[in-house]
Formats: structure tokens, sequence, C-alpha cells
């Protein structure tokens, strides 16, 4: 696969004979890293169909939870001969799978971005809550004092929570440039420092507890003009209906994840530091500062996604949110779609169908019992895990088979 | 029921916690089956993982059909107010969701409240005697796993029952913080601290957490005293429970909806006057003469009687 | 020109240490048993300590001279609150027997996982999933005290089942040479996963066992109450009686580890294939054969923390249980730069400041929350201020390939 | 010299990588007492066969016998046991451990059956280098011994294992002068000894020295094993690159411009706070190549980093064209049109991971065509990328071609390629030939010396003489952290190696 274009009478530089192996192997990777994590996800559903069978004990039982695990997660709307009925449960529950989808791209960047720069960014977690908190403080209290319009109020909340995930992120990144403290270690104290903040502040006698009812650990409402909803949803505004604009954010996330990696001299400093510190250095790249600004950046990601849930569909937050786990999804997220920005579009759609399609509103009590779904959520995103390493096996297969191929093919 | 009824059918949505929580999960849910094996209808359980679960729950069981739709927990309260309005023809029931919580004011809810401190009291009185006859240093505690009303509610009763049996002793409250609800480790951690300063009897009103602070009783061979439902079953050292019939509530609930007899737009009180607050088995081992006590208060509070603040400062 | 030995006196080393020691007694002399009620006794020595701590660092003993400036200024800042707290708290809190009882109860799982994280990560294979190991830990020693009636088999049942998600780390990373991190964190999902499965399928409505569950026993230690005086028996009694076999088991643990790890040909080769693969290949060490051992081994000694958790310290199990016990145990390893003594000082750090923060709760219940983020901003601290750098071994997430 | 029954052969031994057939029926013995020389340029195949040899390969076919017995060498640890002891290209030793760790590994005596007898470790290996003559610190740190000393650890591990038969990859690629003929001495001792020997090295002069024969590979053939005694120079450079190769540089006077570089009073710390430059000053016109010859360690790499602004010096200035760069960062020095060939190219000069294309972006990036207004333009970066490849005879892959598929000659002509594109006033070159064949040192130093007489000023830091003495036109000899001695292209080794280990010295010349 050679799209060099050559010169009349100059030869190619590295002719297609010596460029065969590599390019042969550069090929085979790039194919790898389409058709692995799909066969991997494949592979998983099949392990996890054991799982399944264990439970249910019968075959018909077993496909029809897989079955109704896929039409759970609202995929069937995308068949052609799928027909809607009002109002169209396949869309409701695709909607729901979107809405899981949003965070979980957003927090699969902050952690894929981080490891461009060589950085194991575990504090997905803390950053979306850090976001979370500041888009309650922004939309929900400063309103109390402020009039803001629509526009402004959406804005302002969206970069303040930015800020915060960033800022919070910075700090590791900063100690890891500074101290050149670990930041596995650093990024989950400050995990830690952040459930307990928020759980101090929205819980009982907290600061910014609920007005209202004064005994419930939880927030105020985001202010009518902060909600995303106004602009369109998908679905019904106020039944958890997914926000276009969180779509859209998501989707630009991938874009910009995507274009800012590869084609922006910040995205070539991130990864140089990522691939070689010492060779970053020696081309006047300043290692230190790439690391803050690439947590900061990862940051970000994570807080916008906490903005868009408050301003989305959660509109207030409560103390049980900070238990959740859309930012630990997120490093699987990127573990498998292999840090790139199709791999992690693709892979957050694969969890978000998973969670939302084992849901036990989704499988038959009768044939699933209810109390097994969760742990089998957890079951098959492990297997998914753990299989994306075995991709090395089916790569090594693949290479086989076309080495195969091209031995009996003539030349 | 008339034969109309014979379709009806019921839908329980648990919060997040799991189904075996030892809890008001795992209560409401027994609730759901007896009901449903007493008066012969079909029930199902929704069960909430994440938050972002408990409206799509609430909203698949009333597209569903459910005729009657139990929520448990306050959290559901923003959401019931959006689903109950679009199902007119549906009932809705939320337990430890009093309707002023529901600026709509659905008249197809009907909110439920438990007087968590009066069953507070009733075990933090009988606690308190049984250290007086016990004697040495009078302290007796206990252990939330977080402040949330319920949590709160118990430990204020536990506090004032305490006090009113002996004016002088000493109640330690601390909460594990510990937001899973299954650290027991925390919770034992807490309630041997507690221990440590003298406590003679651990209140835990921390579900799964808190079989880790009735752990520390137990090993420590002080008195434990369970929460929600009777957990006289984990052994003798186990002093009483404070019970709060979750289970009764699903139960008598779902019987008034299917006698079309549920009364919409109130909120039900349970307390100890009807059942639904109370404690359960009583070690063999408490002097009677405090039990017949404990008793005696427990008429009174029912008559009304005795004033117990749901909350108070601790 | 002098050399280094001329330029870090072995006197200004000494002196930061003391430094270190009076920047302790600082807080300690306004604390119980002494209580001194006057600020000036703290602020005093904790200026002292920090002195001393500056002058060392000029001289240029940076590092022992900046423990003595922190721990001074954390010293003068302790004493000072206590000496404006009031006596009733201060005693309430500061029980020193209970917090150390505590600590120790706190610190012992995660020494077990730290020092399974370490074995793995010295033969160069990274272990994130130290998490997923406890639980498996926890549960099946559970599940096998129950089914076998004895603690002894629950241990074995336990240790065994870390085992097995040891090698199914070891053979995704080292055999199909999966990435580490995708491998841990597999294990920490499976792990979840499957206790979570088993446990309401084996235990559902009622819970674990509690009535006639054979556990692990407690040493039986009632004699320290009655040594003399009165005031360190009650200190000892509270401290230790309540320990049981696994937390002595921990402690030695680090002990055995040490010695394995640094003094034995095993533990120099397992150090060697961690450092540079190839080179212990070249003199004819199986570099497979000793990562899968140590990543075995490792799921052993993180599920024996787990075990503890479950049998030894709470008698039964919850679905998630660990609550992140793991992770912070792969912080206090990295913070103890990959040895053992120093894995055991971070957990004993983490385990001592969690054991304060919920006894701190005596100041005010409502922000007893923010307390809970003690540990943990304290670990940040220290990891930014003192420890900073620590080097992991040199090969370590990268998976050997044999030519 | 012993003429019995060779004690190693290899027969027919044939290895395919993909791509290459490295080894192609090759045919070697080695005989009891003989230091057998195996001699080719870069990629002939030395390094493979040894590694074949050595149980760390497998021969797709071929035999290994020893004592004429065929064996079977599926792992080092045969190799071990069968008496053969190897010194890699790249040094097997692990930087954080002692040296008696390094060398007892996998051997050590022990104490009460399961402790590591650390005393008796340190004794054995004192013994075993005092019984051969050389003296080392068993307890000191790899990281902190020179390479020199490193190598005599690498020794030591073959000789505690009793090796019989010693294989050492390019021994002399990384000694100084001194240290190589240190290390002959041992030879001579290992020899006498009744140890064998293979000795692997592109330099024809050190091999005539040593070996008793001579075995050349080219291109995974073995083309032919000869005596030593009346080979020249000349005929095995023929043999090994099949044509005629200039050995000697040529190039005319220089015709130095004014200072370009000037560097004063310069003291520099090295990570442990050690003074390793101690006031240095020199300058360098355009025009003229200065070297800096001296012994590895004794401040080269320090100075260097602080000329280049990848480390603050303690004090003094440097000036580049009249500015004072001192305090400037790498990125600034780029900037103004310093280029520098780092001394490690893979830990340094490439990101492996880039393709070639972006690795020569690797100054430039942020500006245009590169770049613009912080936006990357990848064609551009292709299209010089093609243009460099091909001007620089990089072979071996395109511009998308990631830097670590290629052999370490045509990774260092990338990072000419590209230092040497971006036209700079001063081209600092460090160690730009170590590891590379004659082929390709011919190459680099046919760039260096057009790219003085296009008037750039040239600082070469190098630890082989014979460069420096070929390219120089001025010699300053660096020793302890400072210019001990200026000298003209005209001095002899023997003058310059005095002055590098400290002997005669002279004030620095200004
Ligand atoms: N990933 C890879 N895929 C295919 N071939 C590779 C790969 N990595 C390295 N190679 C090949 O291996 C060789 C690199 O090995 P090495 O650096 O030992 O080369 P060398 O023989 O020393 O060359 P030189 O003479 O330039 O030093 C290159 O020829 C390259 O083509
Ligand atoms: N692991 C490998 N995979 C693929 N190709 C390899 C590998 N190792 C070596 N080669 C190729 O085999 C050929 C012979 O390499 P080898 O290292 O034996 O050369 P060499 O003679 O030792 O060169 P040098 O003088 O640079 O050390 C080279 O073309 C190299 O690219
Ligand atoms: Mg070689
Ligand atoms: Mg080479």
């Amino acid at each position: 696969m050679s799209t060099t274009v050559t010169q009349p009478g100059s030869v190619p530089p590295g002719d297609p004979e010596s460029e065969g192996a590599l390019s042969r192997y550069l090929l085979l990777q790039k194919a790898g890293g389409l058709v692995a994590p799909l066969v991997t996800a494949l592979l998983a559903f099949l392990v996890g169909g054991l799982v399944v069978f264990a439970t249910t004990k019968s075959v018909p039982d077993t496909l029809t939870t897989y079955k109704a695990i896929f039409e759970g997660a609202g995929l069937n709307w995308f068949l052609p001969w799928e027909t809607c009925s009002d109002p169209c449960q396949s869309a409701i529950r695709l909607e729901q799978t979107l809405l899981v989808w949003v965070p979980l791209v957003l927090t699969g960047i902050a952690v894929a971005f981080a490891f461009r720069c060589g950085l194991f960014n575990i504090g997905g977690q803390g950053q979306y809550i850090a976001g979370a908190i500041a888009s309650i403080i922004v939309a929900a209290e400063l309103p109390l004092y402020v009039d803001l319009p629509a526009v402004p109020l959406i804005l302002l909340t969206m970069i303040v929570s930015m800020a915060a995930g960033a800022g919070l992120a910075g700090i590791a990144g900063l100690l890891k440039a500074t101290v050149g403290a670990h930041e596995v270690i650093t990024t989950i104290m400050l995990n830690w420092i952040v459930i307990w903040v928020g759980t101090y502040l929205f819980g009982f006698e907290g600061p910014l507890q609920n007005d209202q009812s004064a005994e419930i650990p939880k927030s105020n409402d985001v202010d009518p003009a902060g909600k995303l909803t106004q602009a369109g949803v998908w679905g019904h505004p106020e039944l958890q209906g997914l926000p276009w604009i969180s779509l859209g954010v998501a989707f630009l996330g991938l874009v910009v994840y995507a274009l800012v990696l590869n084609r922006t001299t910040l995205g070539y400093e991130v990864r140089a530091v990522g691939h070689n510190p010492e060779a970053a250095r020696y081309g006047g790249i300043s290692v230190a500062r790439n690391y803050v600004l690439a947590m900061a950046i990862a940051g970000a990601f994570a807080g916008a996604a906490g903005a868009l849930d408050v301003l989305g569909w959660k509109f207030r937050l409560d103390t049980t949110d900070f238990a959740g786990t859309i930012g630990f999804i997120g490093i699987a997220v990127a573990l498998l779609g292999r840090n790139t920005s199709i791999g992690i579009g693709l892979a957050a759609l694969l969890f978000a169908a998973l969670q939302t399609g084992t849901s036990t509103r989704n499988l038959d009590p009768e044939i699933f019992p209810p109390e097994l779904a969760t742990p089998l959520t957890i079951i098959i995103q492990g297997l998914i895990v753990l299989l994306v390493g075995a991709d090395i096996v089916i790569l090594v297969l693949l290479q086989r088979l076309r080495r195969g191929r091209r031995q009996r093919s003539p030349a | 029921g008339s034969a109309s009824h014979d379709d009806f059918r019921m839908a329980f949505v648990t919060d997040i916690g799991s189904l075996q929580d030892k809890s008001f999960n795992q209560l409401g849910n027994e609730g759901r089956i007896r009901v449903g094996k007493q008066i012969g209808i079909s029930t199902r359980v929704y069960v909430t993982n994440k938050a972002e679960d408990r409206l799509p729950n609430l909203l698949a069981a009333a597209s569903a059909g459910y005729d009657l739709v139990v929520a448990n927990g306050f959290f559901h309260a923003e959401h019931l107010d959006t689903v109950a309005p679009r199902f007119p023809r549906q009932k809705f029931v939320g337990i430890d969701v009093t309707k002023f919580l529901l600026p709509s004011g659905p008249s197809n809810y009907t909110g439920i409240v438990f007087s968590e401190h009066e069953g507070g009291y009733l075990v933090g009185y009988l606690a308190a005697l049984t250290a007086k006859r016990t004697g040495g240093k009078q302290v007796i505690s206990a252990v939330g796993a977080n402040a949330v009303p319920a949590i709160v509610k118990y430990i204020s009763g536990y506090i004032q029952g305490a006090k009113k049996a002996n004016p002088k002793i000493k109640v330690i409250a601390n909460y594990a913080n510990d937001p899973t609800f299954s650290d027991q480790a925390k919770c034992k951690k807490v309630a041997l601290r507690q221990i440590a300063q003298g406590s003679q009897a651990v209140f835990q009103v921390a579900g799964g957490c808190g079989l880790g602070a009735l752990s520390a009783a137990k090993e420590k061979k002080v008195w434990g005293i369970g929460v929600d439902a009777d957990q006289s079953y984990l052994g003798a050292h186990m002093l009483t429970s404070a019970t709060k019939k979750v289970d009764l509530a699903v139960v008598i609930m779902t019987k008034r909806a299917h006698l079309d007899r549920l009364q919409g737009g109130v909120d039900f009180l349970f307390n100890v006057k009807n059942g639904g607050i109370g404690f359960g088995k009583v070690s063999p081992k408490v002097n009677k003469g405090d039990l017949a006590k404990a008793n005696a208060l427990k008429r009174q509070i029912a008559k009304g009687q005795i004033k117990i603040k749901p909350t108070i400062k601790f | 020109m002098s050399g280094l030995g001329d330029r870090l006196p072995r006197g200004w080393r000494a002196a930061a240490w003391a430094g270190v020691a009076i920047g302790v007694a600082a807080a300690l002399v306004a604390l119980p048993p002494i209580e001194a009620r006057n600020p000036v006794a703290p602020v005093v020595i904790g200026l002292l300590a920090l002195a001393i701590g500056i002058g060392s660092v000029i001289r240029g003993e940076r590092r022992v001279g900046m423990y003595a400036v922190s721990i001074g200024v954390i010293g003068l800042v302790i004493g000072y609150l206590a000496t404006r707290s009031s006596v009733d708290n201060l005693d309430a809190v500061v029980i020193w027997g209970a917090l150390l009882s505590a600590t120790l109860v706190a610190a012992t799982p995660l020494i077990f996982a730290a020092l399974g994280g370490l074995v793995s990560e010295r033969s160069g294979v990274v272990n994130i999933g130290l998490e997923g190991m406890m639980l498996t830990g926890a549960f099946f020693s559970i599940w096998g005290a129950d089914v076998t009636g004895t603690w002894v088999l629950g241990v074995v049942i336990g240790l065994l089942s870390g085992a097995v998600m040891g090698l199914i780390h070891a053979f995704f990373s080292i055999t199909l040479r999966a990435d580490q991190i995708v491998g841990g964190t597999a294990i920490n999902f499976l792990a979840l996963g499957i206790t979570g499965y088993l446990f309401i399928r084996i235990y559902g409505d009622r819970g674990t066992p509690s009535e006639g569950l054979s556990t692990i026993p407690d040493t039986s230690l009632d004699f320290l109450y009655d040594v003399p005086p009165d005031r360190l028996g009650g200190f000892l009694g509270d401290a230790f009686t309540n320990t049981d076999y696994l937390i002595w088991t921990a402690l030695a643990m680090v002990f055995v580890t040490w010695v394995a790890v640094f003094k034995t040909p095993a533990g120099l080769r397992l150090r060697s294939v961690g450092e540079h693969p190839r080179a212990a290949d070249t003199v004819g060490i199986n570099v497979f054969l000793t990562r899968y051992a140590a990543v075995t081994l490792s799921g052993v000694l993180a599920s024996a923390g787990g075990v503890y958790l479950a049998l030894g310290f709470v008698n039964s199990f919850e679905p998630n249980m660990t609550a992140g016990r793991g992770f912070i145990a792969l912080a206090a390893l990295i913070f103890g730069s990959w040895r053992p003594f120093g894995a055991l000082v971070a957990c004993l750090l983490f385990g001592f400041s969690s054991a304060l923060a919920s006894s701190l709760q005596e100041y005010s219940l409502s922000v007893s929350t923010l307390f809970e983020a003690l540990p943990y901003v304290l670990t940040l601290i220290a990891v930014a201020g003192v420890i900073g750098r620590s080097t992991p071994p040199a090969a370590i997430g990268r998976p050997y390939v044999k030519q | 010299m012993a003429t019995e029954a060779p004690i190693l052969e290899l027969r027919g031994i044939t290895k395919q990588f993909p791509g290459v057939l490295a080894n192609d029926h090759i045919d070697f013995d080695l005989r009891r007492g003989e230091v057998h020389a195996l001699l080719g340029e870069n990629g002939a195949g030395k390094s493979t066969l040894m590694n074949i040899l050595y149980g760390l390969y497998h021969p797709d076919l071929g035999e290994i016998r020893i004592h004429g017995v065929p064996v079977r060498m599926s792992s080092p640890r045969e190799a071990i046991a069968s008496g053969i002891g190897m010194v890699h290209q790249h040094f097997m030793l692990i930087p954080v451990m002692t040296v008696a760790e390094n060398v007892v590994l996998a051997v050590e005596p022990r104490r009460d059956g399961i402790l590591l007898d650390y005393r008796e470790a340190g004794r054995r290996v004192q013994d075993l280098a005092t019984s051969f003559g050389f003296a080392i610190d068993p307890d000191a740190r790899i990281q902190d011994i020179t390479v020199g000393q490193q190598q005599r650890v690498e020794i030591l591990k073959a000789l505690y294992r009793r090796a019989d038969i010693l294989i050492l990859d390019e021994p002399t690629a990384v000694l100084t002068p001194q240290e190589a003929v240190e290390l002959f001495g041992i030879l001579q001792t290992l020899k006498s000894e009744g140890k064998s020997i293979i000795f692997i090295s592109h330099k024809l002069n050190e091999v005539l020295e040593i070996a008793d024969r001579i075995t050349v590979l080219r291109r995974g053939k073995r083309i032919e094993t000869l005596p030593a005694a009346g080979a020249t120079e000349e005929s095995l450079a023929k043999l090994m690159v099949g044509r005629e190769v200039l050995l000697r540089v040529e190039k005319g006077d220089s015709q130095p411009t004014e200072s370009f570089l000037r560097v004063e009073d310069l003291h520099v710390r090295d990570e442990r706070g050690i003074e390793k430059v101690r006031g240095v000053s020199f300058d360098v016109r355009g025009g003229e190549i200065v070297a800096i010859a001296g012994v590895d360690g004794n401040g080269q790499t320090e100075l260097i980093d602080a000329i280049t602004g990848l480390r603050r010096p303690e004090s003094g200035q440097v000036v580049v064209e009249g500015k004072d760069v001192t305090t400037r960062n790498a990125r600034h020095h780029f900037e103004i049109g310093v280029g520098h060939i780092p001394e490690d190219r893979q830990r340094r000069g490439l990101v492996l991971d880039f393709s070639i294309a972006e690795n020569i972006g690797l100054h430039d990036f942020r500006k245009s065509p590169a770049s613009r207004l912080g936006w990357l333009s990848p064609r551009r970066l292709i299209e010089r990328a093609r243009r460099l490849i091909k001007e620089f005879d990089v072979r071996g892959g395109g511009p998308r071609t990631p830097g670590a598929a290629l052999s370490g000659g045509n990774q260092q002509k990338v990072i000419l390629a590209r230092e040497i594109d971006r036209d700079p006033r001063v081209l600092i070159a460090a160690q730009p030939t170590r590891g590379l064949d004659v082929g390709a040192i011919e190459f680099v130093h046919r760039r260096l010396v057009e790219e003085r007489d296009e008037g750039r000023a040239v600082l070469l830091v190098s630890l082989e003489l014979e460069e420096v003495l070929s390219l120089a036109d001025r010699i300053l000899v660096m020793y302890e952290g400072a210019i001990v001695g200026e000298f003209p292209p005209s001095a002899t080794e023997e003058e310059l190696g005095v002055a590098m280990t400290g002997g005669g010295r002279r004030e620095a010349v200004a």
C-alpha cells in the first residue's frame, strides 16, 4: 500500500520491496486497530453468555436475554424493519444509552489525552464531579443572586466547569511536573478529596444544600435558564430527554480530540512527550509544561461531562451522585478505543449500551433474576476489557492468514 | 376483589443499593413478593443502580401499565412529580417521599412517611435501661452511615429515649460516612472506637455497613441493636432492633390500591401507633421489668402522650 | 574540590532527624496525656524543629531536613489547635490505644495489598488489579470458611482465589503481552462482577452467615491491660488486644518481603527481571517463569488483604466491600518507592489519618464528611512536599519479547 | 597458538528475519586460544550469528558443535553451560545494581541456605578481577561507573561463569583509546589462559592488532576467513564493503570567518550536584571544525548540554553570534541557528514511535511551513521528509515509517538530515559516528566537512582519536572538566592521548 507519488526518474525513497514488510505490518496494525476490538467485544459477549446460561440454564432463554439486552439498549432503533409505536420504546431506550454515552465519551477522552502524554489519569471521576459541582454553583446558586439569560449562563457554566476539571487535573499535572509526584497517586487522592468535598457541600447541613427541603442531601435545582433542554432534545425535555447540545458537544469533543492531537503543534508536543520525554526536551519542548497542559486539557473534557449531565438532565446533584463510576469506566473506554477518536466513540457506545441494556427494566425478571443483572453487566465489561489484551493473538492470527494467502497466490 | 381488578398489577422501584441491602430495598421487595402471593396479583421489581436509572425506571413501570407503582426513597421526589401527572389513571406511592416534595401535587400520588424517631426512642430507652442495670460507665452509642433524614431521625429519637431512661447517660453518635452503605470495615471501626469510649450498646443505622458495627458489638461483648428489619437472627448479642416496616407499607398500599381504596394527594404516616414502627425481638437476657417499661412506653407513644422531636442537634 | 561526603556532613543529618523528633514533640506536649494548655509550648518547640530543619536544608541535608521542616510545621499547627480545643474533646479524640488499634486495622489490608503490588511490580508487571484480587480473597475466604467449617481452610481458599486472579493477570500480561493496565482493570471488573454474582446466588437475602461462621481468632493479649502503670497497660490493651493473627502476619510479611526481595538470590533475580529482563535472560534467568511466579504471588498477597478484611475483621462479606482500598495500596506502594518499609510507612500514615479523621467527628458532626478527606489530603501533601519523585523498576509495564 | 581441532564450529547457520536474510549458510570455527575477529558492515549479520550461538535466537537452519559434539542452544542457559560467555553490543547490565550483584546474578553464593551472601559475592568478584589484572569496586553501582569499567564487569560476568569461549560484540565502540589498550591487554591475558575469543568490530586497525584470524561477513554471507597476518586495512575494507573505500577524509584547508560560538569560563554541575565542567572557555569560528577530544565522562556531556540549552550552567557565558544565550532554553538555541546531533540517538535524538517525517520536524514543527498558527501540515512534513530521505540516502523506509524501524545508521542519517537541513550557523556533533560502519562513517564525515566548507561553525565531540584527527581544524583536549590543551590536526595520537589522561598539562588556550 504505497500512496507515494514519485517524480519521474527519481527512485522512490524506500522502494516498495524494502518498505513492504514494514508497511504490511503497519497496515495490519491499522486493520487490527478496528478488527481486534470488534472481535474482542464479540468474544466477550460469547463468554458472558456462559454466565447468562449458568443463570437461566436454557439456551433459548440465554438468547432471549441477549435480545433483551440489545433491545434494552435501544440499538434495534437502527434496524430498518423495526417499527416504532408511540411512545417509541426503542427510541426512549436508545436515548438513555446515548445519555450515558455522552459522559463516557468525554471521560474516555480525558483518560486518552493524558495517556498520549504518557500520563495515567485515574482522576476522571474526580474531574467529572468537580465539573458537576462547579456547574451547580454557577447554574443553580449564582442565579439566586444575579439574573443571567440562557446563553451567557450556559456558556459561563460550561467554562467554569471545564476550568474546575482542568484545575483539579492540573494539580496532578503540576505536581508531576514540579516535584515528580506520580500522577496515579495524586489523581486517586484528588478523586477522594473532591468526593468528600461534594458530600460536605450538598450533604446534611452542608453550605450548598437544598434551600426548600432542608433535610434532603441534595443541591438546589439548576435555574431554568441554564437547562440545555430548552434548545431541543431528543425525546421529552422533562423525561430525561437527550439534549441535542450534549450530543453535539460529545461529537465535537471527539473531533477536537483527534484534531488537537494529530493536527496541532500542541498535539505534536503532547505525543512527543508521551513517547519520549527526553527526546522532546532535546527538541525544545517543555516536558513540565506539557504535563500540566495535558492533564488540564484532559480534566477539562471530564469537567465538561459533569456540566453536560447537570445541565442536560440531572438538574441537581445529590450525595449518591458521587459514588458513580462514569470516570472509571472512562478508563476502560479509552483502553478499548485504543486512545483513538473513533475507537473511543465506539467503545463508549458499547459500554453505554451494555449499561442500559442490562438494567432490570429491560430484562424479563422471569428469565433473568433482576438482582443478578448488575453483576452480569460488570462481568461482561470485565471480559471485554480483558480480551482487549488478547488482540495480539487476533493480530497474529490475521498475520498468519494473510501470509498464507499471499504465499498461495502466484506472484 | 371484583372482576375488574383481576388483572391488577404492581411494580416496585428500588433506590440505589442492592436488592439485598438488608434494609429498605430488601424489605420493600419482600413486601412486594408477599402481597403478590397474598392477593394473587402479578408484580415486578425495577432495580436502580445509578442516579440516571431512577426516572427511566419509573417511566418504564408506568408505561408498562402497572396500576400501582411504588418508588422507594426520597431521591425519587422530582421524578415522581414528573411521571405521576402523565399517567393519571395509575397510582403512585413514594416511600419516604412526602407529598410536599411534589410541587405539582398530583392527585394519584400517595406519600408514605415513617416516624423513625419513635423507633429510635424506644430502642434508646431500652438500651439505657439495660446499661443502668449493668452498671459501670453509662455510655451507649449509635453508628449512622451518612447524615440522611431517616438516619438523623433514628439517632435523634435514640438520644431522647436514652435520656428519658437515664438523664445522665452519655450517647455517642457518629457517622461512618459510607455513601456505598457497604463498607462494613468502616462502620466496625467507628463502633470499636465508641466501645473503647465505654459504649455498652451499639445501635447500627447504616444498612449493610452497619453489620460491621454489630460485628464489633459481638466481638467486644456489648449489645448490638439492629435497624429497619428485625436483625435478631444475627446472634445472642442482639439487644433488639428498631423496625421500620417498609414491607408492611408496601403490602398495605398495594391491598388498598387493589381494592381501589387508595386515597391520592395525601401522606400516609407509619408510626408506633399503627405498627409501622416499633422494635423487634428482644434478647431474652433483658430484664423483664425493663422490657415491660419499654412496652408501656410504646403504648404511651402510640397514644401520643410523649412528645419526641424528629430531629435534634447532636 | 571536596567530595560528596564532605558536603553532606553526618552531623547535619543527625540534627535533621532530631528536628523531626522535636517536631513530633511539639504536637505531643499539647495532646493527652501531657495536655499543655498554653500555646507557647507547642509553638516554641515547633519553631525549634523548623529552625533545625531549615538549617539542615541550607547545610545540604535536603531530604531529612525537609522532613524536619514539614513535621515541625505540622506539629506546631496540631499542637496549637490542641491547646485551643477543650480537654473533653481532646480526651475523646485522642485515645492513643484506640487510635493505634484503628490504625493497624486500617493499615493491614493495605499492607498486604501493597506488598502484593510490590512483588508484581518489582518483576516488571504493573498491577492495578490489586483491588479485584482483594475482593476475591474477601469473598472466597468467607465462602471457604462457611463451606468447610474452618477458618484455616477459609484463608487457604481465599488465598488460592487470589492466586487464580494473579494467574489470569499473568497469562494476559505476560503470555499474551496485553497492556498490563488493561489486564489489571479487567481483573477489577471481573472480581467485582464474579464475587457480586456468587454472593447473590449463594447468600442472597440474609448475607453471609453471622452465627457459627468460623473466623480468624484474635490473639488474646488481655494481659497487656495489667501492665503497670495503669495508663500504659490501658494503652497497650486498647491497642493490641483486638488484633487477629493476620495483623501480625502483615507486619511480619513486610520484613519477610524485604528479606526475600533484597537479601536472597530469588529476590535479586526478581528485581533483575523488573529492571532489565533481557539482561536477566542472557544470564539464564527465565523471565517468563519469574514474572508468572511474581504475579501469582502478588495475587496471593493482595487477596490476603481481602481475607483479613472479610474473615479477619468484619467476619462477613458485602459486594464491593474493599471500597477502593486496592487503589490506596497502589498509591502506598508508589509512595514508598516500591520498598516494603516505605510502603509500610505509607500504609500506617494512611491508616492513622483515617482513624484520626473519624475521631475528629467529636469536634463537629456536620463537617465530619470533610474530615474524611484528611487521609487523602495528607497523602497528597506528603507526596508533593516531601516524597516527590519515586523511581519505578525500569522495565515496568513493558512486556518482554523473547527473540 | 593451537592447531588442534576447533573447539567451536558453526555449520550452515541460516536466519531469516521478516524481509532480511540476516545469516545465509554461514560457516565459522574457533580454535583454542585464538582471537577470531568477525568483521562486517552494519547489518552484515554479525550480532545475529553471535546471538544464535548464545542461544538468544534460534537458527532456521544449521548446526552448532562444541568440541565436535552437536549442541542445541535453546537459551543462554545452554550456552553458558557449554562455556560460552558473551559481552553484548549493548551491555546487559542493570544500572541500579552493584557490580557484584550484576556479576553473580543467577549464580549467587548463598548463606544459611536461602540468603544471598553479599560479602562472599564481593570477595569472589574482587578475587576474579585481581587474578585477571583489573581493578573494580564490587560495591559500586553500574550507573556510577564508566563505560570502560562496565565492560570489564561484562567480561567478569562471563569469566565468573567459567566461560572458555568469550564473545565480544563491538567492545571498543564505546571505549577511549586508553581503555581499548587496556582491553587488549586483558584479552592477551585471557588468551594466554587458554580462552578463545570471538571479537566483533568495524575498526580495521584494531582487528589487525588483536586478531589471529578474521572472518568477513557481507549481507548475511561469509565472504572469507583469513589469517590476520598479511591482511591490510584496505584489503579488509574492500572485502567488507565490496568496493574500494576511502579511509581518510578528503578536505581542504579551512577558511575561518568570525566567531559564531563562544564559551566563556563555563561551570556546569550534573544531576547529582557534582561540578563536571570547571571553567571552560573556547570559541568556534565559521568555516572551521573544532573537535573536543577526551576520555568519556570528563564533562563533555554536561558541556554540550549547557551549550545547547539543555542544562543551566552554574556560571559563565555561552554566546552565539554575539548574543548571550547562557540562560536560554533548547528551543531558543535551535531557533537562533544551533544544530545539535546528540550523543544518544535512540534516547534523545529521535522519538522512536514518530514517523520519519515527524522526527524531521522535531525542531521546527511550530514554524511555517510545518505548521501555521498552531496547525500542523502533515503533508508538508512528508514532502520535506521525502526530499531529505533521498538527499541523505536514508534506507529502510519512507516518510511514514516509524523511527524505531530504522537501523542505527539510518537513524543517524535522519538526525543528520534534520540538523543540517535547518541551515544552522553552529553545528554541534556529539559522537556522530558511534556504532556506524565504514560506509556510513564516510558519509557522515563527508557531510560534516561540507558543512564546514559552507561556512558553518562545527563543534565535534568525539572519543575516536582517528576521527578527531582526520576532521578537526583545531583540537581541544578535555580532562576532568577543563580544557587542558589545544592541538593542531597535525598532532599525533600519542600527544593527544597523553593530554587526555592528564599528563603534561598545559594552560588552557582561550
Ligand atoms: N518493527 C519492525 N518491523 C520490521 N523491521 C524492523 C522493525 N524494527 C526493526 N526492524 C529492522 O531491524 C533493523 C534494525 O536493527 P539494527 O538497529 O540492529 O540495525 P543494524 O543492522 O545495526 O543497522 P545499522 O548498520 O544502520 O546500525 C532494521 O534494518 C529494520 O529494518
Ligand atoms: N530482531 C530482528 N528483527 C528483524 N530484523 C533483524 C532483527 N535483528 C537483526 N535484524 C536484521 O538482520 C540483519 C543483521 O543484523 P545484525 O544485527 O546481525 O547486524 P550486525 O552485523 O551485527 O550489524 P552491526 O554492525 O550494526 O551491529 C540486519 O539487516 C538487521 O536489520
Ligand atoms: Mg551488531
Ligand atoms: Mg547495529
